[in-house]
């Protein structure tokens, strides 16, 4: 198996504060990994490490073997890492099928290309297809502003997909969104996977959705990794429960 | 007396071609600020105009003919005014008045050319009656004209070695600054300070801070009204003893009410002004406060003499013919006798540049008091 | 000496650049009202007041008292209601362009109603001068910096100190909470029209003596205002008179030792390198910002 | 706006030809105003482009119309350059100094990027006025001479107005193409939410950057008309009142809408003179209906006429460019 995502030692400080504390983690092609936590264990925070959009105090990120620590948002995504946001995140003046094009353009061709060629970049199909694959097809000239809340949900993951990523980042996918969307979203995802072999790292609350989506589990409680494994494993960890719930 | 009998010959053929020509009007369009920085000019322009058109209305207008007058507003911009002159010209203009600013006159003088039209401006920059532009007539001196007579009065009267410019930084004050430090130049006087302000300025401390570090022995102030009466405040507060000098601007009533006691002692180069002791412009000025009620500046006097030159060189040539209008004002003086809405003695050259009888005078107790008449240039 | 002279001069302009800057950027706070012709706000109620002396036949106490009360309606009720109540939720930038339009409007019609040109105004205090160590202020400029500065440190007690003035500030900071926590939020947003109203009025009092009563005047005074409020700091009462204070001088030193004709210049570098490095403001508290 | 469909097409036609034959119609006066209407329309499809495309408030066009201004009109009136040579010069300097105002934008957004380029105007103004040298300080610059192009003299009106109009269907075309290209969806992507799309791998800076650049150039493009258009120029329309003006223009006629900035600038030009029938109020009344606009329709004219097509609709939530956080 190859070896998509490998952070070592990363750490975040804020002023005194330590929000994400010396983490390290590998992630295979094709693995689904779950980051879970209670709040302010720094889920988020180290996403935003992983992703460029922080810079980390210490520690390395790679992707495929390539140090991509600190690097720009959108040249990290140009490198194949795509993401979701734990908050509606879609452009909502433009039309769903906009919203997908974009999502991919920057990966086609150069600046001057997308100056003065085609208007779609070559990819109404592709975002055709996305909209048949999430089942939007109904919406697909609707401003994505005017979707409902679960729709929204639906369209951000599909445009994460729409670059055809090596590695996808989900952020809260589940969270605000309605049993039977859920469902939806959790079997599309699981497809993507299955089709694709696409690599996931996901942040949940949702315990229900990230145990039967993940292959493998890390728990965070105060910056720190405290567990990791299975589902099964994490499930039955004391300090888990601790963290939970308190102490 | 010919001409009279001319006109009355041409009145009696106009009425006897149809018996509505009394009926018929002569438009005499007016493009002026009305908005932006040069409002206050143009207000007052326009105030004269409409007194002038009204009362010679009143009298049965020009040849017979009414005279329409239609203000149309620059907002001080060169490319608006334009537009409005070529809305003038557009509907077949007698002759075209207006507008102050020198830069829009410099773009539309070239319009009114073309199209033959003479033009009454009441800009006051050098250049405009450089260019050979027969069509185009001042309505008071040029800075090329006035700035030599206050040079002369910093030289003969004040006595000064060294003087201070004190400027307000647009088309009226940086032509008068630069035509007045060439003046100084040709007679050996030194600038030791030359102060740009800003129009709408109203903190004048470091300005008044620097002409008084120079040392110089008297200040030339070439402001607007309101900046002027705020820097003569500002340069009493600073004790300032040396003369302040000023060309029309700095000594009108407008100035003096405005600063107070601190415009007393302040003296200058009037060219025309609404205060000089000529029984007719006195008359003038109140009837113009009593119908708009304010006191006008010399853009007031500007604008309603203008009309009347109009209405004296018409009534001579005796028809409405615009070149041969243009050909008479040139070389022509008017008298108050010939047509008492002139006010005062004028005579434009071959340029369109104005001669006039012009005063020095100095504010004494919160009124103007002119100290010396100077004779025109031309005499 | 001279140097002495400028700096009081400096400080005597920079006080009613901190009075007219505090009620702009108060406005900005709780309503985000970016508001473009603060200048004329300031022009106007000084014709308030000369219009009821001259069309009403009041004795200049009580056209005071007049002119206060209408700009308080009309620069402060009318104003609010009429044309930022209904734009707030649609943006900043209509808004901007409304108090663009209502810059204009005042503007022309001062000019078209009133006069055109410059009009003395009544002084409230005499026109004497003061000599301090060589340098000369007048009386009137020093009244300018007492009720100023006494004007704004009253402001900040009564915000800081009051519980009207707490609810203000909480209005400012988080509306959504403060309605939560049953702060009147509608009448606070109105209470800071009304001061701001009441701050412009009192500018125009103390100035138009000077700087004479002019339909054009608030050109100059609204970029100041407004530059004086970005540099002491957008978000604090003692950051607008601190601005408001240090224009006023850096304006005039710029006028004495770098250039007259590039002196307005220097305030627009200020206020250029104040929004790059230091966006809070010189005395601001750091306030979250978009990336 | 998407004028989809034939009636779309069919109303366009029927838009160019009244263009076209315009001038047949019209007096001198009318003519000029249409080329001055043809000239502020292209500055404001620039600032459409900054402002309603990418989200980035500017206040800075009439500097760039002013750059522009000089630009050619030094080069044709006073070094004898060909009006082609100036013009170019003119977009391509404004191009880069465009590029160049753009890097305070990648520091500060909404508010703070108004005043700084609000002083970026008032700067280029005080240049304009202060370096006689070069400028002709307030004197201004007079004889400027309206070009031949391929021994075609646009001397007289209606030649220079076709001129102008030609100029103006170029740059509508070009800025057709480009709000429609991916370059168009980044920029509105930047507008909406630039965390996310830089996410997406859109480069903002880079897109930041060319939003400022092409904006400004067509600011310059515009310049370069209006000084042969005017024949004379001087420092006082490039001052903070056209920035202002241009700003009126794109967000009256509906910021974001490609049809936005010619209804904006019929208001701002034409508008005015046509309320000079009501003689000394004609301002006030323009103000006040400006004002009454913006309380009817705060998205602008176009954002009212898609109000008022799509009555089904929910009404957009407000939008994201005329958002400024705090």
């Amino acid at each position: 198996m190859t070896q998509v995502l490998e952070v070592r030692g990363l750490s975040k400080r804020f002023g005194g504060i330590s929000a994400v504390e010396d983490v390290s983690f590998e992630l295979n092609e094709g693995e689904i990994l779950g980051i879970i936590g209670p709040n302010g264990s720094g889920k988020s925070t180290l996403f935003n490490c992983i992703l460029g959009q922080l810079q980390p105090s210490a520690g390395s990120v790679h992707v495929d073997g390539r140090a991509v620590t600190g690097m720009r948002p959108c040249d990290l995504n140009r490198l194949g890492v795509s993401r979701t946001f734990q908050l509606l995140q879609v452009f909502p003046q433009l039309s769903v099928r906009e919203n997908l094009i974009l999502a991919g353009q920057e990966h086609q061709g150069t600046m001057w290309s997308r100056l003065v060629g085609r208007g779609d970049a070559g990819l109404t199909d592709a975002a055709e297809r996305m909209i048949e694959f999430f089942r939007l097809g109904h919406l697909a000239d609707e401003k994505a502003g005017g979707l409902s809340y679960g729709q929204q949900k639906l369209l951000d993951a599909a445009m994460a997909f729409m670059s055809g990523p090596r590695l996808v980042l989900l952020d809260e996918p589940a969270g605000g969104v309605n049993l039977t969307m859920l469902a939806d979203l959790r079997e599309r995802l699981l497809a993507i996977n299955r089709e694709q072999n696409a690599t996931f790292v996901v942040i949940e609350h949702n315990m229900e959705f990230v145990m039967s989506l993940c292959t493998r589990i890390l728990v965070l409680a105060e910056g720190r990794i405290i567990a990791a494994g299975t589902p099964e494993e994490v499930r039955g960890n004391r300090q888990v429960i601790e963290a939970y719930l308190g102490n | 007396m010919k001409s009279w009998n001319r006109a009355a010959l041409a009145a009696a053929l106009c009425l006897a071609a149809a018996g509505v020509q009394a009926q018929q009007t002569v438009n005499i369009p007016d493009v002026i600020e009305l908005s932006g920085a040069g409002a206050v000019s143009g207000t007052n322009w326009k105030d004269g105009v409409t007194l002038a058109v009204d009362e010679i209305n009143a009298k049965g207008g020009i040849l017979g003919r009414k005279i329409v007058t239609t203000h149309t507003d620059t907002q001080s911009n060169p490319g608006v005014s334009r537009a409005l002159v070529q809305k003038a010209l557009d509907n077949d203009p007698y002759v075209l008045l207006g507008p102050v600013f020198s830069g829009s006159v410099k773009v539309n003088m070239l319009l009114a050319q073309q199209a033959e039209v003479p033009q009454f401006t009441g800009a006051e920059a050098a250049d405009i009656t450089q260019m050979g532009n027969p069509y185009i007539f001042r309505t008071s001196f040029g800075q090329q004209v006035s700035m030599p007579k206050i040079a002369n009065y910093v030289r003969d009267g004040i006595k000064a070695r060294s003087v201070a410019v004190v400027w307000v930084n647009n088309d009226f004050g940086k032509g008068g600054r630069d035509s007045f430090i060439k003046e100084m130049g040709s007679r050996g006087i030194k600038v030791v300070a030359d102060v740009s302000t800003e129009s709408g300025q109203v903190d004048f401390a470091a300005d008044v801070v620097k002409v008084k570090n120079a040392g110089a022995d008297c200040i030339f102030v070439y402001t607007n009204e309101e900046e002027s009466a705020r820097f003569l405040r500002e340069a009493k507060k600073q004790g300032i003893k040396v003369p302040l000098l000023g060309e029309t601007t700095l000594l009108g009533q407008k100035v003096i009410d405005l600063a107070g006691d601190a415009a007393n002692g302040a003296r200058g180069h009037v060219g025309l002004s609404v205060d000089v002791p000529v029984p007719a412009i006195q008359e003038f000025k109140a009837k113009f406060s009593k119908r708009f009620g304010y006191v006008p500046d010399h853009n007031g006097i500007k604008g309603y003499t203008a009309v009347y030159a109009i209405k004296y060189v018409t009534t001579k040539i005796g028809k409405f013919d615009r070149k041969l209008f243009a050909k008479t004002m040139h070389g022509l003086t008017i008298t108050p006798a010939m047509e008492p809405g002139i006010l005062i003695e004028t005579s434009w050259d071959d340029k369109g540049d104005i001669d006039r009888i012009s005063f020095l005078a100095e504010v004494v107790d919160g009124k103007q008091k002119v100290t010396a008449t100077l004779p025109k240039l031309g005499k | 000496m001279a140097l002495l002279q400028i700096l009081i001069s400096g400080l005597a302009t920079g006080a009613i650049y901190a009075l007219v800057a505090v009620g702009f950027m108060l406005l900005w706070q709780t309503s985000q009202t970016i508001n473009f012709a603060q200048g004329e706000f300031v022009m106007l109620p000084a014709f308030f007041v000369l219009g009821a002396m001259k069309f009403g036949g009041m004795p200049f106490w009580l056209a005071i008292v007049v002119g206060l009360l209408l700009s308080l309606i009309v620069l402060g009720v009318l104003f609010k209601v009429l044309l930022v109540d209904p734009m707030l939720r649609h943006g900043v930038l209509p808004l901007v362009i409304s108090t663009i339009a209502l810059a204009l409007f005042f503007k022309e019609g001062v000019k078209t109603w009133y006069a055109a040109e410059a009009q003395p105004f009544p002084a409230l205090w005499s026109n004497d001068n003061l000599e301090i160590g060589g340098a000369v202020i007048s009386v009137q400029n020093l009244v300018i910096i007492v009720v100023a500065v006494t004007a704004v440190l009253a402001l900040q007690w009564f915000l800081a100190r009051t519980r009207t003035g707490r609810c203000m500030q909480a209005t400012a900071q988080n509306p959504a909470l403060a309605r939560i926590l049953g702060v009147r939020v509608e009448r606070m947003i109105l209470y800071t029209f009304l001061i701001n109203a009441a701050l412009v009025a009192l500018a125009s009092f103390l100035i138009s003596p000077i700087y004479l009563a002019k339909f054009s005047n608030g050109e100059t005074l609204g970029m100041a205002a407004f530059i004086a409020a970005i540099v002491g700091g957008f978000n604090q009462v003692r950051g607008a008179i601190a601005g408001g204070l240090l224009l006023g001088v850096v304006d005039n030193l710029a006028a004495s030792y770098i250039s007259t004709q590039y002196r307005g210049a220097i305030p627009l570098f200020l206020l250029i390198a104040v929004i790059l490095f230091r966006p809070q403001g010189l005395l601001g508290r750091a306030e979250e910002r978009s990336v | 706006m998407r004028l989809a469909g034939r009636p779309g097409a069919v109303f366009l036609a029927l838009v160019a030809i009244a263009l076209i034959v315009a001038p047949m119609g019209l007096k001198p006066h009318g003519v000029y105003l249409i080329s001055m209407w043809a000239v502020m329309s292209i500055a404001a499809i620039g600032l459409n482009l900054t402002l309603g495309y990418a989200g980035q408030i500017s206040l800075a066009q009439a500097a760039f119309v002013g750059i522009g201004a000089y630009c050619s009109a030094i080069l044709t009136a006073k070094f004898g350059w060909p009006f082609g040579g100036a013009f170019a010069l003119a977009a391509v300097l404004c191009f880069a100094i465009g590029w160049l105002l753009g890097y305070p934008a990648l520091r500060v957004q909404h508010h703070y990027l108004a005043f700084v380029t609000l002083a970026f105007t008032t700067l280029v103004y005080l240049v304009l006025r202060n370096e006689e040298k070069w400028t002709g300080g307030t004197y201004g610059i007079s004889g400027i001479p309206r070009p031949s192009l391929f021994g075609w003299s646009t001397k007289g009106g209606p030649a220079f107005y076709y001129l102008c109009l030609f100029v103006l269907a170029v740059v509508s075309w070009l800025t057709w193409r480009l709000v429609r290209s991916p370059w168009g969806r980044a920029f509105m992507a930047l507008r909406e939410n630039p965390l996310r799309a830089s996410s997406l791998g859109v480069d903002t800076r880079r897109y930041t950057l060319m939003a400022f650049a092409i904006g400004s150039a067509l600011g310059g493009v515009a310049g370069a008309l209006y000084a042969p258009l005017v024949e004379y120029i001087d420092p006082t329309p490039f001052a903070l009142g056209l920035s202002l003006n241009l700003l009126l223009m794109v967000i009256v006629g509906g910021s974001g809408y490609f049809f936005g900035p010619y209804l904006g600038a019929i208001v701002s030009v034409l508008l005015p003179e046509w309320l000079r029938v009501t003689d000394s109020l004609y301002l006030i009344i323009y103000a006040v209906a400006v004002m009454l606009l913006m309380v009817v329709c705060p998205s602008g004219l176009l954002g009212l006429a898609e109000r008022l097509l799509k009555p089904a609709r929910k009404e957009p939530v407000a939008r994201a460019a005329a958002k400024a956080a705090p």
